[in-house]
């Protein structure tokens, strides 16, 4: 029983690394800010989940499982939320999503930053 | 735990944020610097209270060595008086943009308008007695 | 084991940090600091059982909830900040049906 | 691995500030200030500082940060202007850390168990605070018992903290008592 329970958190332990790494590439190499939304929501979910699921497995009925189960619910509402939250924020401010037809002027060209210097 | 390598860093930062108060014409952007400088400060104090192979100071049965309270013990009252300074430094500046409209500093050394209200001590204008 | 993920978490860390660095937008900037912040979250409650005292998770706890109150608190000065105006627009008129695909 | 994860985190801090005094847009580094905040309590709980970690993650990762965002709020958040006068300061800033360095140098290696910081007092704390004060925390006993004065003192410089705050800003920011009173003049108090 203790080596199964040792394999599973061995397997959501490393699962839960490689999805964290994905996210991070995918955050560096996804052309604008809506697709890398997708990679920061693989971390945050699946990645994080994944891990802290491990860490309980390892922890065992502890007072240490209870606090990290906590903080996994606790990131399963508040990551989608900021999520949402920051898409929203960023198509009122008019930056426009990355299509394949108009992908020159769409890609990490209008608003955000820039806006500083604008009148209107 | 690496020879002197926490102190060159605490150096590295420290000089950094020495740099950003200096150089900086923007007020907010002083106060950030001044808190990496003293963030760095703090850094210092942590390091030299580590213990190679040691764990925090909190009373278990292991047998690794507990680390130095003392400084971590200082660092926690320096962070909470320092997060003090800089809400004050804030104030001050939103106070500053009220009073004058702008906190970019070298705006504010060339308007004239920044010394309306001030009276220059050794003018000698201010000597002729007034009827108050 | 446990040096498997914390070295998974610092290479992430070092990718959002460069993503936050280089922007070139501002939500590219606070999407990384949010994912920085969950990383940083997932290294302190690792670095606990990796050091054998795993009983910190209380400051992973409080990072999570400071890291979803910081990120709120960003979006929160665009409604009252000096953006307000040109954001509360352009809000209005994309609930309004209007995509802005003419400007 | 100790070594290795202290060393990456404060590359990744030697980076931020970098990008830190390079950034002109203020909300962005902002931004890199809180990343800053949260790298800084991550190398905190590395060097074993728990409970600074703790202070540091919700004061200076969070209170300082949203104070900054509230300040570019109210006073505008334009690009910073050029700096002037580079050179100097880049002088000052060299020949300070060429000292500071030299000064360093005479310093006990990080983790030292011989280092003078670890072998007067320490051994006391650790030794007797548990059975005299009687809480397993040894940085709780020392902060709240031994050093209470110390924390007092502290508490009597936030409120004058406050105070100063009260009385440079009290009733709302010049702007809103301007628009409220209705008269344009700036110098009000």
């Amino acid at each position: 029983m203790d080596l199964v329970i040792e394999i599973l958190s061995w397997i959501t332990l490393v699962g839960g690394s490689i999805f964290v790494v994905i996210g991070g590439i995918g955050l560096i190499r996804f052309p604008e800010f809506f697709t890398r939304l997708h990679a920061a929501g693989i971390t945050d979910t699946l990645g994080a989940g994944l891990i802290m699921v491990g860490l309980i497995l390892q922890s065992g009925l502890s007072q240490n499982s209870l606090k990290i189960g906590i903080m996994l619910l606790l990131i399963f509402v508040t990551s989608p939320t900021a999520s949402h939250a920051l898409a929203k924020a960023a198509v009122y401010d008019s930056l426009k999503p990355w299509t394949a037809r108009g992908e020159k002027d769409a890609a990490d060209k209008s608003s955000g930053d820039t806006k500083d210097g604008e009148g209107s | 735990m690496g020879g002197l390598f926490n102190y060159w860093f605490v150096i590295v930062l420290m000089m950094l944020g020495f740099y950003i108060v200096m150089v900086s014409p923007n007020l907010v952007k002083k106060i950030m610097g001044l808190n990496i400088f003293q963030t760095s400060a703090f850094l210092l104090y942590i390091s030299v209270g580590k213990i190679s192979g040691g764990t925090a100071p909190i009373l278990t049965d292991t047998t690794m060595p507990y680390s130095n309270p003392l400084p971590h013990v200082l660092i926690l009252t320096a962070i909470v008086v320092g997060v003090a300074t800089t809400a004050l430094g804030l104030a001050l500046v939103v106070r500053i943009h009220s009073s004058f409209g702008s906190i970019n500093e070298d705006e504010l050394l060339d308007d004239e308008d920044t010394y309306r209200d001030f009276e220059d001590p050794l003018d000698p204008a201010l000597e002729e007695p007034t009827d108050r | 084991m446990f040096v498997v993920v914390t070295v998974a978490l610092l290479v992430t860390m070092g990718l959002a940090l460069a993503r936050a660095i280089v922007g070139p937008t501002l939500y590219d900037r606070i999407l990384a600091v949010n994912t920085f912040g969950t990383k940083t979250v997932l290294l302190i409650a690792v670095y606990g059982y990796l050091t054998e005292r795993p009983d910190f998770v209380d400051i992973a706890l409080v990072y999570a909830l400071i890291n979803f109150i910081g990120t709120v608190a960003v979006l929160k000065f665009f409604e009252s900040g000096e953006f307000a105006h040109s954001w509360r627009e352009r809000r209005e008129r994309v609930e309004a049906g209007d995509t802005g695909d003419d400007d | 691995m100790e070594f290795f994860v202290n060393a990456f985190l404060l590359a990744l801090l030697a980076a931020t500030t970098i990008a830190i005094v390079r950034m002109r847009r203020l909300i962005a580094t902002t931004m890199l200030f809180g990343i800053f905040s949260l790298l800084m309590a991550a190398v905190f709980v590395v060097l074993d500082a728990v409970d600074v970690a703790f202070t540091e993650a919700s004061v200076g990762a969070g209170i300082s940060t949203i104070l900054m965002l509230a300040t570019l709020a109210i006073c505008g958040a334009k690009q910073e202007s050029v700096p002037r006068k580079q050179l100097p300061a880049i002088i000052v800033v060299v020949v300070t850390g060429a000292v500071l360095l030299w000064g360093v140098s005479g310093l006990p290696d990080v983790g030292d168990p011989t280092a003078p910081a670890t072998t007067h007092v320490y051994k006391r704390y650790v030794e007797e605070s548990g059975t005299e004060i009687g809480v397993p925390n040894i940085v709780t006993s020392v902060l709240a018992s031994y050093r209470g004065y110390d924390t007092l003192g502290e508490v009597a410089v936030i409120f004058t903290a406050g105070l100063g705050i009260i009385c440079l800003i009290g009733a709302g920011t010049g702007q809103q008592r301007r628009r409220r009173n209705g008269n344009d003049s700036g110098d009000d108090v």
